[in-house]
């Protein structure tokens, strides 16, 4: 059953240096609060994984918590690029970064692998792309029915995996709906995870496209109003594009970059909005 | 920023797009002028073109542009709103998508297109961008490609720094010899005209040219000596009724 | 963008002497009435696929329109044997019938693996059961990045899928919901598809945990209200559960069986009830 | 039936099943006693019980036995409904539900069960039995598995026809030479009492004995030669309560 907690103990208790993290949501339910509170909580050397690394890791590439990224796209959706992972990997700064860089199709696989305790996926992609001889995680494999070749990722199974949801109920049912994107699969290929979501219900009424996460599946839930800001929770928040176009110039510099995180986060209190 | 000749370079490009796409085909869509193009076509001559979205939105049928691949409005009138998973394995690889857009950092002239790195070597290269996403399967399994981009000799160039998605690889044969299904690209639209891949060498070849467009410049523009047809089609300007419907999508959109 | 037409013109246009096809509907929405309507128009040859034969196929293997038969499971759920397909397999009767066994969750992944346009696919299973000695469709794989030997199952690929849904609109695209089994694999993964449905409505608005297969990805919707009788569609019929108790003694006698055959489906219209 | 005593012995091993699932647990559940048993445990000692149908719904919470796996009240009730694959590749196999029920046609002394075929070769049996279903994989990757058979001679056979479901294989080791990750069948739940596997043999043992069942029936009803526990353990009779439990479900379950 999950425990329903703070922001702030679910992640002191879920996230650890050195861990392997995945915080998804596609464009829709970033969990960008969760990701604040990990900054704040100074944890160092984590592998991030995200299909889209957007806002959330470029923050947390910039305050050093990154030692690698594994990733399939990483750019601020229709703004331009993410200045502070471009810094780490072209220059180094504030660490080097590694990267483990793959395609959407692989990384969705690669979870699904994950989700369903397998240690590898099966894709028609990648043949013919730069990405085969730099990423180790891509491998050829043989149909053993028709001898085609065809392309194997390994799983991805994170130590914790955060998201952010609609509503959860009292005993930890989590309910989230609009684009779920590879939430549900994020959480199963994890060993840990961290829900926060917009409010706690007494009962999570069906709704249409909704995917559930049963509470037994789940590790620690926290109530974040607006805990996906500037990403958006649909039904409840809006997405802050203002916010995503002004970002290009506060990451684009060093020194703005970081009177932005003591200003936004390490001053800000668990769950507040930034 | 709208020339002159009453219309915006991007206009056009957008225009030219959505000219490209039939009605009933089954269109996946990225955000920027593939998504206005495939929203004008929608309002325009093809009321029932497809649109999928990689966020797992399919038969979205927003009434503006949406400002993300992963805008509300996209699962809100989509006839299927799926996992993303599923939007790459069950509809995307096996072949049910007839369009799929692409953008370029650099693009050569077998159509293999860029956007992972630029200069220096990939662990620490002099411009790292975006990467992948999901135009690697796309350029494979889609029945064709179009591709959108500004033409520039930076951009258009004899050989890739990194291949993200193939085109027709070193060239005739390559797409086959990978396992690729889809036939690849088979037009780059540009702020110029639109390239067209030569079928015996599947070199881009510039087939068209927009209104006022120079071969001179189509020249000057490109990276690698390319070819340019004897007699270019002269791509007609945005119709009245086309620059209309595509203001209106972008009037009804703020911030896009 | 699929045709709407009657039952008999979507099984004439879509099933042929020697196809493989597949009815799918896991204890819900079996597309019994489409079933009959295959035996009526007397096609032969038919290799049946179905992860649980259920009454159906007892019926179409009954009267003699299979040569193969796939599944996981060929029981009648809770009351005991599907005599029509024991009587085929052990006395070959009406004609033999060759069998392609695996489990449920081998066939699941089967479709799976054919809906995604991939030749196999991999799970845990099978292992130290008989089947895989008599089943070509089981091969072993190893993980190219573990080492670890897993099962491959090949994918798939009906020439025919027919499924049936409580709903579709005008322009064909399909709505069901409820215990959806494997229905949308089992479309995606076919040539062409044949979706009876209980009504046709000028909008699907949105239901919980509703899959929705797109016009485009369907060849012909029929309207059958009633269509899955026995069986039944969640919110418009309920489970004939005395049909499939007197099911046993009907099957369980060739002359039975056959006076059964004459009276309801050979001497019934397309899409009565039966 | 009801016997000199008050109950039957469907109710006895139905009861027997309940009381070996504890609150919280997850359970993946057949039609038949196992759905009889997950419900009366639901009703009575383990109301967060997570009841999981391989026909994809999770946490269900039916108020009357279920008629088939697929009756609508299991997607009405559940606390999520997903698809058959799903079920099988997200749930059961990566080990997440930690009991699972299945009945034999024949069972072994390893634990082995065969639904598959009696007599006769593969091709060509003499009985044809309903085959696999769910079984193979349920025993092979839930956390344990629990047997509810009647039995008989014809039913605890010595060597099973054919191998459908993998308890111990051929003894120790087995189940981790062929890579299955859960701990196999601990208990067989009979008519007359349970069998637990030697530690040492993986041999099923008769360490428990329901009310009036004499060591020498166990002998006679079994059709290899089964050790009895020195002193079996004596299981309680059904409780009132567990036995008015039990039957309020059936009485709001026609037909089951």
């Amino acid at each position: 059953m999950a425990e329903i907690v703070s922001l702030e103990e679910a992640i002191r208790s879920a996230v650890r240096d050195g861990d392997t993290v995945a915080m998804e949501g596609f464009t829709h339910l970033i969990p960008f609060a969760a990701g604040h509170e990990v900054i704040r909580q100074g944890r160092r050397d984590l592998t991030l994984i995200r299909m889209t690394p957007d806002l959330i890791y470029d923050q947390l590439i910039g305050a050093g918590c990154a030692r690698k990224l594994v990733f399939s796209w990483g750019g601020n959706p229709g703004v331009g690029s993410l200045h502070r992972f471009r810094d780490a990997v072209e220059h180094g700064w504030p660490r080097p970064l590694e990267i483990e860089e793959h395609s959407h199709a692989g990384m969705a696989n690669r979870y699904v692998a994950g989700a369903a305790g397998l240690p590898f996926a099966v894709l028609r992609g990648y043949n013919g792309t730069g990405l085969v001889s730099q990423t180790a995680t891509i491998r050829q494999i043989t149909c053993p029915f028709t001898g085609e070749r065809l392309t194997a990722v390994a799983a991805v199974r994170p130590d914790v995996t955060v998201i952010h949801a609609q509503r959860a109920d009292r005993d930890g049912n989590v309910q989230l709906w609009g684009i779920t994107g590879v939430q549900k699969e994020a959480v199963l290929s994890a060993q840990r995870s961290v829900v926060t979501v917009e409010e706690i219900v007494a009962t999570l009424d069906a709704r249409p496209n909704a995917v559930v996460l049963p509470s037994w599946a789940v590790s620690y839930v926290a109530r974040v109003p607006n805990g996906a800001h500037p990403s958006y929770a649909l039904d409840y928040t809006v997405r802050d594009n203002d916010y995503y176009v002004a970002w290009d110039a506060i990451a684009r510099d060093r020194e703005t970059f970081g009177r932005w995180l003591d200003e936004n986060v390490h001053h800000a209190t668990a769950g507040s909005p930034a | 920023m709208t020339s002159m000749t009453g219309y915006t370079a991007d206009e056009m490009m957008t225009v030219t797009a959505a000219r490209a796409l039939a009605d009933g085909m089954t269109c996946f869509v990225g955000i920027g002028l593939p998504s206005a193009a495939a929203n004008l076509a929608r309002a325009t001559h093809a009321p029932h073109l497809v649109l999928i979205y990689e966020s797992g939105t399919i038969g979205a049928k927003p009434d503006r542009l949406p400002l993300s691949i992963g805008d509300g409005i996209l699962a809100q009138t989509a006839d299927a709103v799926i996992s993303v998973p599923e939007i790459f394995n069950y509809w995307l690889q096996p072949g049910r998508i007839d369009v799929g857009f692409l953008g370029a950092a650099q693009i050569d002239k077998h159509g293999n297109i860029n956007s992972t790195i630029v200069g220096g070597d990939y662990a620490r290269p002099q411009v790292r961008l975006p990467g992948a996403g999901g135009a690697p399967e796309i350029a494979a399994s889609c029945t064709e490609v179009i591709v959108i981009v500004r033409q520039t000799p930076r951009t258009f160039v004899e050989k890739v720094d990194f291949i993200t998605s193939v085109g027709y690889g070193a060239g005739p044969g390559d797409r086959e010899r990978l396992g690729l299904r889809g036939r690849g690209p088979q037009r780059i639209i540009t702020d110029l005209g639109v390239l067209t891949p030569d079928p015996r060498t599947c070199e881009f070849t510039m087939t068209a040219l927009f209104p006022g467009v120079a071969a001179e410049t189509v020249s000057q523009r490109t990276g690698w000596d390319v070819a340019i047809a004897a007699a270019p089609q002269a791509v007609p300007p945005p119709s009245p009724a086309e620059l209309a419907a595509l203001r209106d999508l972008r009037a009804a959109s703020p911030g896009v």
